[in-house]
Parts: structure tokens; C-alpha cells; sequence
């Protein structure tokens, strides 16, 4: 198998999907700039850069897919969501409902979310939960290569909307250009296993719903998605030297949740730690929590989140988002109650 | 093509008022006058009927709200008809609407089946939308036609389909309708300037009845509108809503300069709102109000005007004054009817041949009690026999 | 003690803080109408209708606060709230934050939620938990005239940003001009105790962050807001006559959470139901979940919420929206397992 | 008032480059010119001064965040000098500012510790936010100035600064810095409707330096910047971004109009980026490629360019020439400096009275340097005797 970056194994999978499928577009700020690949191949007509102006692009993308597009639409970061949120609370999100289910909405709004490259509280957000909220729509967060590359083939075969976020500390391009990468004393804790690994040579769709077991362990399940998982395994190595055992999962999707993954796990380890990188309150830390219950899975549970707004110091920002040390004291702590 | 086509099968049925359709006798329906797209001037006969059966099917709408056969809020579009007809008229396959919470009249005139759509109104599951979206939410995929009841997405909406229709249908345009409140809404502002960036075959329609709920929008509105598209690098053109045959001409010209990949354009039409915001609209009431809700009203408000502490005297007084003479201003509108542009064609028609007119207006209504009777049926005796 | 209808103790607590407070304002679309009183004694400076721009007066009123005012901004149904949502979601939770404490945000966003008066999906919804995921945000829902009053003078007592929450099912006016209240044959399932209640002369602020308990029972814990929490004591009649004894909380506030009085309370019954008209996933009833299981509180868990998208037809909307006869089945499942 | 006057106690320390200030002597500072507020033209060696203390500080920032002592983003305010000091220079206690990404230089002219703010983006817990906003979230509640890092933010702040001070401090006006690629963004549109509608004393100042990141503003942006305001019923006025004295007369009129309650303005200014987007811009990297960099480009582009399935050759051609093109232009600009104030007023001075110019250059130097040095001392050293 071949190797390929994060960032690059998102653009392998666009330019395949692009050229088997003429209906596929790019919308959004800088993209002749971002996408320049995608663009000098499929030409100006299928890579639009827009003005800024997230709340006319991402609308008009909703309207372009019921017309018969499949546009791919870029929030550069998941924290300007909130600009064009109309579009996607009441328009994106619904448009099937309402139509009774005979108009789809195939549609893919794509943005760089997460932190841990000093970027303050504005820059670094999460926002996947607090997405996952609003019925009608598909949340995917890759934590790999491999998954960055089938989660968005996935996303451009799903006949409806899909949030796909791609984790600033994982795309060494977006790196490179917001934490200021080109500088000699830049330094960010990059998973290496996610910024680079093995991909196939033809991307094929990864089952959007669907989870993955990282790490088999035994006292207890750590949940996590994007750079939360890869801190959950670094975590784990630390705490098998306490003879903690863990097991961890990768939700890969927030949207519709693998239940069944989840309450499998958590069945046989007795114990669930939410790893969240999003903010912590009324989110996916406490959705994972009501999963396993309503299924009537008893457990001991304890959750390592973002719980406030991302602070702008380095240090303040690495206390605030989860970290090895502080999953490590949580797991120890719950599996001495 | 006259907007009752959509019944399928395309048939009228011939049938007294309160009659059981036991056994309807079915007649092929002939379109009362040809469809006006190639002619090289509007249709006069054709338009007004467009405009009589919407007018008549809302009337019809108004009564089943008012019988709480329709819930929630209920927008119409009684005013709005010169406008509306005078472009949805011309638009073919392929092209598409956006439009706002006030979609009866284009969709009707665009060839939606009115018995579904009135379904739709009652949320029953034979409806439109199976009961799922309401006369906010009105969709057909068919027509390329959506709508949304959030104030200013008609303009993003529109954009999104005229890029839809740029690439996979060249020719075919789009079309987004709004009120002149939604101009300043934010999302509507963006999408003039993406559309003029991206040269799209986009007709933005601003339908100004001068109100916004119980808002002048006079008085929250900076500038003037036609400039104000003029700086977002759109065209902009200006019609007399009451007026369908000259809303016809000018859409006319548009229409082929958008088809032509010209660029986009900002039509702009003064119109009326015949009912008021929505059904039950307070403000209509209020200018209506019985003795009892008068002293109601105004013992809170005499209250306020007096109680201690507050806003100089002189001020409240004022502000009493403004938003009094809004709901006065409002009545007057509501009872003198200006502007309506059914009654200034009909004058016209009436004066060429009345005979005609009358005879055509018979038969717009007995469609309109076949379309309501339809629309009413219980559901299980329309099962089997609805697709 | 005098009685008030819902929305009349919530401009009766305006008119008593706008007197004592210069500094409050009133701004949103068509306030000269729907806050007329306020307006004709306070004058035209200090409740200011606007144009249709919710993005920019909402954001408007943020610095307005930072300003010296204390503006109460309507945005008048909440499902219009994804249009301002920069403004809420990056300006006005996170500026404290930003400040390092020094800049507060007095301010306080109204508006109009819930359904079940025929309005559909776009002008029902409730979407507390998905604001109370927002850090640095207040969340208050009132249930009761009382509570109207005093939640709104605690909102204006508080020095940071407070998202005020009327149901549109307990406030006439709304009802009245939203559902068509004027007609003849429109009928909505209007809970009584909520619509109208004995209220203070003086309005006293209700301490943010405490729920109150509605009725005390011992098999059950019900959680709710709004006017779930009147369908929550109407379901507690029904299954008393199955002898069911359910516990009912009304949490008046979402976000911060009384968590001391749902784990006293779950740790009492040893069950967990909760109700609540906002979407189920990701939200408020997980957040609850977590919360009792973070305690160390075991429980059985189940919830009645708003699963999807709201429809239009009544009898859809009916069965979407948490009702009596599913908070009922619920509670039989959940004491019986 | 000189910007370094909020080092507080106000001190300059006589200090040589590099040597450690153990015992520094205190020297009252005496500001090299007096404010120009009260006179009646620009003081041009005043408004030099202000421009040149903020390149010499940006110039230490870039320094600091190429070491990577200041995280993130950094965007710096180079190039823009002439209109944000031509300003702010004019605006007195009580007036606010609402900011955007390039909050730097207003700012410092405004008076916030040069120090406090330095510190802040190095996101030190003495700095002006205790290092919880960074670069684009700097406040100062003394100032009533707010930054944002969401584009088009600051429209709507500066409405709501206004509508405080129109409240609470009549003729105090407020002031929003923007972009032209933020007047794409509705809440900026909406902005100003708003604020013609309620004739707020909110002055709009558009920097337009042609770019918004990688993107040519003109391309996506229909109709002219100023003709967009004045359709929203603003006053529109146009400067010359790189003659600041320019700048100063007409903001000086037209901060007199906002101050007796005219109705608020829209100020077009051009300049340029002279650092482009933020530091690290990969544009400026890009034009200024090293050979390996060029060919691991060249690499993936000459595949997009020649891979089978796509746009057809000329199309793919042309997107491929368009984007260098982006790159080249931006490289010209950066390297010929055209449009940078400084230079521009500063050889007027130096034809004026040289000596006074060096002087003055080098004791602006020497100011800079004690920043630099208080600002990267530990955190420990300043503990007690700063605030
Ligand atoms: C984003 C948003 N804000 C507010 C509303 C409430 N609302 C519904 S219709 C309306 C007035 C619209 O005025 P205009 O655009 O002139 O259309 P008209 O009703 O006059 O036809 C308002 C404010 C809404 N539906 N959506
Ligand atoms: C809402 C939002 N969209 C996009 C961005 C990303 N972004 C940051 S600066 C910028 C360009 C702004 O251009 P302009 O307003 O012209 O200001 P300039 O940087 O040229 O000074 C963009 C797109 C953002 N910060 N916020
Ligand atoms: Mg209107
Ligand atoms: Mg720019």
C-alpha cells in the first residue's frame, strides 16, 4: 500500500470521486488556492472560489444539490459554522423531511475543526456534537489517512447531508498555514499515525455509522474521534504499565453513532471514558452515556472533554483540550471506583 | 398551461356546489386560453385567469384556516398575483424557484397539483408533503420549486439553483421570490453579490408591500432598493405589481437575457397585502376590534402611558401615536384595496367583452369547488384512485 | 397574591426592571408591536424595532452590552436563531473568556420556542441543549407565570449573556398570532397551570442554576422544562392510578444545570426519565445521563424527547413531541425493567 | 497622546541595545509631538511618528512569532498604517472601536500598553487577556475597543458601540475597521442598513488592500465598494490609504458629522499587505519557493494538469496560469512596496528637517526596544511591580 498525508489523502479520494463522478463540485473560500489540484484538473467550472460569504455559498450548496449537484462546501473552520447555520439547522437538515422524503439533499460541507496549534478559542473548536444534534444530518470525523480518504468517498456517495471535519492537527497543510508550520521553533504534538499512513489505491467508501475497535483491552472503553483517539492510545500504553487495560474505540462517525460497537464494548469492560475533544456539556460525552443506559448497560463512566473555551496560551490551551495526563488520571480514577 | 393541469388525471369534473361526486362525469379539461410563451405580447385573458383561480383557491384557503381545517400560521398571497403571474407564467421546464413563505400563487402557476398542495396545507398524509412540511415547507422536486419560511433564504436558495442549472441544464434559469423585508437580511445581501460574481441566471423578484409583520420597512430600510442591488453589480428594473401585463413585458425581456447567460437581475414590484401579514393577522383585527377588546387593549396600554416613572410624556404619547397610525394605515390599505391587480385587468376584459369574462370566471370557479371538494375528501376515499 | 398570564408576568417583570434600570433596552423585529406597552412608557430610545437582520442586531446588541447598556434582544422564534448564531456561538459566550474576566456581556437573548400548535418544523423547535453546549452561555426555560417573571428579572440581575426561553404554547400572544388562537375550531393542548399563575407584586430574581421539585415521588425521577414538565405531572396523575409514584423536576434552567437536586433525586428513586421537547441526540438528555453517572449515581435510564425533524400535521406533531401517553409508557417500561 | 504613553508608570528607560536594566533610570516621557487633535490641520510628524512606532513594533512581532515565541495566526496591520492612524489619532475617551484581525496599530495609537499587548500574543497570563484571547481577541474595556477573528464581525459590533454612546455618551462615536473582503459578509451589509436606519454615529472604515487570503477581492466582489454603501443610504467618502494626512482631513470632517448626530459614514480607503495574509503566508513562500519546494509543487500539479478524465487542456491551463498569476501579483506588490505610507510622508520630513527626522526616528527606535525588552522579560522579574 501506499503512504499518504492526512490532507492528501482527503484530496486523493476528492480527485477520484471527481473524475468518476462530473456532478461533483467544490464551493468555497481560497479553493483555487486550496484545492489548486483539484482545480487545474476538473477546471474553474467544478472548484468555485466565493467571496466571504458563508451564508449565501452554503445555502445556494443546498439548493445546487437538489438541482443535481453534489457540491463539496468549505467553512475553512468549523468555528465560522455559525454564520451560515440557517442553512444547515433549517435547510440542509430538513429539506428531506419536509419533502417527505422526495428530495435528498446530497451535500457535503466540509471544514478544518480542532486545536492544539495555539490558534485561540475562536480558531481551535470542535463543534461535531453540538452538530450531531440536528436530526437529519451525518457527522464524520476521521482520525486517519485511511479514514480521511473513505469517510469522504462515503460522504460523496451518501443521497444526503454530511458534515466531514478534518482536524487541523492531523492536516499538515492546515498546519502548516495556521499554526505557522514554516517557522523553526513551531512545535505541535502531531499523532503521527494520523497525519500519515498506509492508503488503498482505490478509495472505497468506509460504512458511515461505523466505528472501530483501536485498541483491544479489558477494564475499560475509551471513546474518542479525530485527535482525541490517537491521545486515548498514547494514553493506553501509560496505563498498561499500570496494568490498566484498555480498550479503545473510534467513533469515526459522530452521526449516527455505532451503538452496537459501543454498547458491546462498555458490556464487557463495565466502564466507559469519553475522550471529547468538543466542549463537554449536553454533547456526544453525555449522548454516549444515554446510549449505554437505554440499552440498559450499567457502568461506571467518567469523561475528559473541552470544558470551557479553548484559551490562546499554549499552555492554558494544553490543560484545556483532553491530554494524555489527564485521560490517564481519569481512567486510573475510574477503574479504582 | 393552466396551473389545475397537475390533476391527475387531467380531467374536470362537472358537478353542482355541494353535489356528490358519486359518479363525476369526467370532460378533458381545455385550457381556457393557451399558454401566453410564445405569443410576443402577454395574454390578457390568460394572465388574468392565472391570477382570478389563485385569488379564488386562497379565498377558499382563508375559510378552511378559519375553520381550523389548516393549523398554524397561514400566509397568502393576495396582492402579490400581478407579480408573481406576470413571470411564473413564462418559466418552462428546467427551471426553478425559491421561494418564501408566501408560495401559493407561483406554485399553483407553475403547474403543482393545487389538490396536493392544499392537502399539504391540512398536514394530511396525502398531501404534498405528507403532512411532513406545511405551507412553509412546500417542495416539488418536479418543478424544481422549494420554499422556505426563514426570512431572506429564497436568495440563496435561487443562487444554488441557477448553479445547478448553469452546468447541468444551460438555458434554464432560476427565479427567487421575497419580500422587500428580506432585503436586509444578511443571506439575501450575500447572494446579489454572488450572483452578479458568477454571472448566474438568476431573477431576484422583490415583491414590496411596504410591510414586514407590523414593520414599516420604510422605516428600517436605508436607501432605496433598486440602488441598492445596483451596487451589488446586479441589473435592476422596477415594475408596477398591479400591473400583470407590464410585470409580463418586463420578465419577458429579463427572462431571455438570463437565458442568454446575460447575467442576473433584480426585478423590483410594488404590490399589496390584501390579508395582512397572515391569517388572524392582529393588526387587521386590531383596526377591527370589538368594544371590549378596545378597553382591554387599552387599559394596559393607558397604564403605560401614565404609570411613574419612564420616557418623558411627550415621548410616550409619541410613540403611541406611531404605532396607532401603523395599524390605521394598515386598515386603510386592508379596505380600500389599492393596488389589487385583479380588479384593474378585470375592468379592462370587462370593457373588450364582458360575456367572455363572465364565462370564463364561472368556469375558474366551479374548477376551484372541484379542487376543494378533491382537496377535502376524506382520505381513505381517495386511496386506490390517488397516485 | 395576583394572577398573570404567562407572557403578561414577563412584561410585567420588564416594566419593573426596565423602571429601576435605564440602562435596559429592548431590541428586535416589531417590538413597537409586540412590546407596545414598554414602548409607549419607556419611549422609542429604549425598545427599538429593527429591520429583518438578526445577525446584525443580535451582534449589535453584544458590544451594546460591553457598552454600558443591558439590551434584551428578541430574536423571535429561536429556530431563526442559526441566523445570528456567530454573534452567540463566538462573541458574546466567549468575551469574558477572551477579556480574562475583564469584559462582561450583560445581555439578554429572547425568544419564542416549542411547538404544538401546528407551525412545523421550522418554527417548533426548542433547542435549549443544543445552546447550552456553548460555553459561557446561560440557558432559562420557565414553565410557569411565576417563574417567567423571576427567571426574566434574575436574567437582568446577571452580568453575562442569558438566552431567555418563552414557549410558545404557554404565551397567548404567541399562541394566538403563531397558532391562530383567533379562530373558532383551532385548538391547542394548552396546560393550564403554565398558561396563567399567581405571581409577586415585586419581581424577585429566581436563583439561576435551581430547579425546583414539582411533586415528590419515590419510584421514578422525572426530569423536564418548559411545558414538558406539565405533561411529566399530568403523565404522574395517570400512573398513580397505576401506582406509580413518579418524582417530577422542573429544571427552570438548562445550562448551568442543578446538579445537586437531579442526583439527590435519582439517587433517591434510582430511575432516570427525561423529557424533553428539544432533539433527543447529543443534548440535554444525555447531559442529564452524564451528570448522575459522573456522581457515581447508578440509575435506569430512559428518555421522551423530540426524536426528529417536527412535522407539520398535527397528528404527526402529536406523536413527535413528547406527549402523556408516551411519557406514561416510558415510565411503566423503566419502573418495570 | 503617543501610544507608548499606557506603559505604566508612563517611563522610558535609557537603556542600549541588549543591556540589562538592573536599575534603569526613569525619564517622564514627553511626547515627541503634541497630540494633533486640537489643531486645525494634520501634525505630520506626529502621524509619522504614530505609523513608524507601529511598523517598528510589527517589525519586533514578526520577529517574535518567526521565533516562535507567539503562536498561531499572526496578521499584522503593515501596510494599512495611513488609514488606521489618520483615524484613530482623532478619537477621544468614550469613543469605541470595533476591530478585526489587524487590531494592532489601532490599538497602540489608541493608547493600550504596547507591552500588555505584546505580552498578549505571546499568550503570557500578564498580558492584556492573561493570554486566554490572543492576537485576534484583544479587548480593552478602557478603550471600549473588541477584536474578532470572524470576518464581518466587527459591522455589527461597531453598531452596537454606537448604540451605547448614543445612549450613554452623546457625541462619542464609534469607529469598525474592516476588510473589503468582509463586505462580502452579511452581518457587515446588514451593519450598515442598520445603522443608516437608526443614524448611529458609527463610522465604517474599509481597508481595502485588494486580497482576502489567497483570493483577488475584485473577482468575487460585483459593483464598487462605495456605490454598495450609498445604497444602503450611507454617506460614502474615499481616501487614499497611503497619504495619511489625506486621511486625517477627511476623517476629521467627518468625525465632526458623526459627533453632532449626522448619521453614520462609510470610509473607503485602499493600502496594501505588505506582509500578506499572516506571517508565513504561503503566497509569499510560494513566489519565494526554494528549488526542491517548486518541483514537489510542480509534482502534483503536473499531474492534475495531464491526468486523463478533467477539464479539457486549455481549461486546465487556464486555472493553472490564473492562480500563478495570483501568486506573481502578490509577489510584485510585496517586493515594490507601493502604496506603504511610510516612506511616502517620510520623505516629505526628511526634505522638511532632516536632523529632526533622525532624532526622531531614533528615539521611536529606542521606545520600541524597552517594549520588546519588558514585554519577553519573565514573568517571574515583573511580578509586584506590575499590575
Ligand atoms: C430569519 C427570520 N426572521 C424573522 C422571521 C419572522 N417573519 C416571518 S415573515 C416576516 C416578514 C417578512 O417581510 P417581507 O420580507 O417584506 O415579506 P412579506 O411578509 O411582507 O411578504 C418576518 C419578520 C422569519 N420567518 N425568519
Ligand atoms: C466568517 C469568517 N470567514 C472566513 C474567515 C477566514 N479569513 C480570515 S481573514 C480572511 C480574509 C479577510 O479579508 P479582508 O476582509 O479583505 O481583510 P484582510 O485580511 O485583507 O485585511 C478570511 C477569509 C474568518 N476568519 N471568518
Ligand atoms: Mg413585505
Ligand atoms: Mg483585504
Amino acid at each position: 500500500m501506499r503512504k499518504l498525508n492526512f490532507g492528501e489523502a482527503i484530496e486523493d479520494a476528492l480527485m477520484q470521486a471527481m473524475a468518476n463522478d462530473e456532478k461533483i463540485i467544490i464551493i468555497g473560500e481560497d479553493v483555487h488556492g486550496l484545492r489548486l489540484n483539484l482545480r487545474v484538473r476538473f477546471g474553474r467550472d467544478r472548484v468555485l472560489p466565493t467571496p466571504i460569504s458563508e451564508a449565501a455559498f452554503v445555502g445556494a450548496a443546498v439548493t445546487a444539490a437538489m438541482g443535481g449537484l453534489h457540491p463539496v462546501v468549505e467553512v475553512m473552520l468549523v468555528d465560522f459554522i455559525g454564520v451560515p447555520m440557517d442553512a444547515i439547522l433549517n435547510q440542509a437538515a430538513k429539506i428531506e423531511r419536509f419533502s417527505n422524503g422526495k428530495w435528498k439533499v446530497p451535500l457535503v460541507i466540509r471544514a478544518a475543526c480542532g486545536g492544539g496549534y495555539g490558534d485561540g478559542g475562536q480558531h481551535e473548536q470542535s463543534l461535531w456534537g453540538w452538530l450531531a444534534h440536528i436530526p437529519g444530518l451525518v457527522v464524520l470525523v476521521p482520525s486517519t489517512p485511511f479514514d480521511a480518504g473513505g469517510l469522504m468517498t462515503a460522504a460523496l456517495a451518501h443521497n444526503g447531508p454530511v458534515i466531514y471535519l478534518e482536524h487541523k492537527l492531523l492536516s499538515e497543510a492546515l498546519l502548516d498555514s495556521l499554526g505557522g508550520g514554516s517557522r523553526m521553533h513551531a512545535s505541535f504534538n502531531v499523532p503521527v499515525d494520523g497525519a500519515r499512513g498506509e492508503v488503498p489505491k482505490v478509495w472505497e467508501p468506509i460504512q458511515i455509522g461505523q466505528g472501530v475497535i483501536r485498541r483491544v483491552g479489558e477494564h475499560l472503553t475509551i471513546i474518542a474521534v479525530g485527535v482525541s483517539v490517537h491521545r486515548a492510545l498514547e494514553a493506553s500504553i501509560v496505563m498498561e504499565k499500570k496494568s490498566i487495560s484498555a480498550e479503545v474505540i473510534d467513533l469515526r462517525t459522530v452521526a449516527p453513532l455505532d451503538k452496537k460497537l459501543v454498547i458491546g464494548s462498555v458490556s464487557k469492560t463495565g466502564r466507559m471514558l469519553v475522550v471529547d475533544e468538543d466542549y463537554q456539556g449536553y454533547g456526544l460525552s453525555g449522548e454516549l452515556a444515554a446510549t449505554a443506559l437505554e440499552a440498559g448497560v450499567g457502568m461506571k463512566y467518567s469523561r475528559v472533554c473541552t470544558e470551557d473555551t479553548i484559551p490562546f496560551s499554549r499552555e492554558l490551551e494544553y490543560k484545556t483540550l483532553p491530554n494524555v495526563e489527564r485521560i490517564v488520571d481519569a481512567a486510573i480514577d475510574l477503574v479504582n471506583r | 398551461m393552466s396551473f389545475w393541469f397537475k390533476i391527475k388525471p387531467a380531467t374536470r369534473f362537472v358537478t353542482k356546489k355541494g353535489m356528490q361526486m358519486e359518479n363525476p362525469v369526467e370532460i378533458q379539461v381545455d385550457t381556457v386560453v393557451e399558454s401566453s410563451i410564445k405569443t410576443p405580447g402577454p395574454d390578457s385573458w390568460h394572465l388574468y385567469l392565472e391570477m382570478l383561480r389563485s385569488r379564488l383557491y386562497e379565498v377558499e384557503v382563508k375559510r378552511l384556516w378559519q375553520d381550523g381545517a389548516i393549523p398554524g400560521e397561514m400566509h397568502l398571497s393576495m396582492g402579490e398575483e400581478g407579480i408573481v403571474v406576470g413571470i411564473v407564467d413564462q418559466l418552462i421546464d428546467g427551471d426553478a424557484m425559491a421561494l418564501d413563505h408566501r408560495a401559493t400563487t407561483a406554485l399553483l402557476v407553475r403547474g403543482v397539483d393545487p389538490v396536493l398542495l392544499l392537502k399539504e396545507f391540512m398536514g394530511r398524509p396525502d398531501g404534498l408533503g405528507g403532512g411532513m412540511g406545511g405551507h412553509m415547507h412546500l417542495f416539488s422536486r418536479e418543478y424544481l420549486s422549494a420554499s422556505s419560511g426563514i426570512v431572506g433564504s429564497s436568495g440563496p436558495a435561487g443562487v444554488g439553483f441557477a448553479i445547478a442549472n448553469q452546468r447541468l441544464r444551460p438555458g434554464k434559469i432560476s427565479v427567487a421570490f421575497f419580500g422587500e423585508g428580506a432585503v436586509n437580511e444578511g443571506m439575501m445581501l450575500e447572494s446579489f453579490n454572488l450572483a452578479a460574481a458568477w454571472k448566474l441566471p438568476v431573477m431576484f423578484v422583490c415583491k414590496d408591500n411596504g410591510q414586514a409583520v407590523v414593520t414599516q420597512s420604510k422605516k428600517v430600510t436605508g436607501g432605496n432598493l433598486l440602488e441598492r442591488a445596483t451596487g451589488f453589480g446586479l441589473r435592476a428594473v422596477e415594475v408596477d405589481g398591479s400591473e400583470v401585463e407590464e410585470v409580463w413585458k418586463v420578465a419577458n425581456g429579463e427572462l431571455r437575457r438570463l437565458r442568454n447567460g446575460e447575467g442576473p437581475v433584480f426585478v423590483y414590484g410594488t404590490c399589496v397585502h390584501l390579508e395582512g401579514h397572515f391569517l388572524g393577522d392582529q393588526l387587521l383585527r386590531q383596526a377591527h376590534l370589538s368594544v371590549s377588546e378596545t378597553i382591554k387593549m387599552a387599559a394596559s396600554l393607558v397604564k403605560a402611558h401614565t404609570q411613574s416613572r419612564g420616557a418623558p410624556l411627550r415621548e410616550r404619547t409619541a410613540s403611541l401615536r406611531e404605532t396607532l397610525g401603523i395599524l390605521r394605515e394598515s386598515a386603510r390599505i386592508h379596505r380600500s384595496k389599492e393596488g389589487d391587480p385583479i380588479p384593474i385587468l378585470r375592468k379592462k376584459l370587462a370593457d373588450m367583452d364582458a360575456d367572455k369574462l363572465r364565462q370564463a370566471e364561472q368556469r375558474a370557479q366551479d374548477e376551484i369547488e372541484v379542487i376543494i371538494q378533491r382537496a377535502t375528501a376524506p382520505v381513505e376515499q381517495l386511496e386506490g384512485g390517488q397516485q
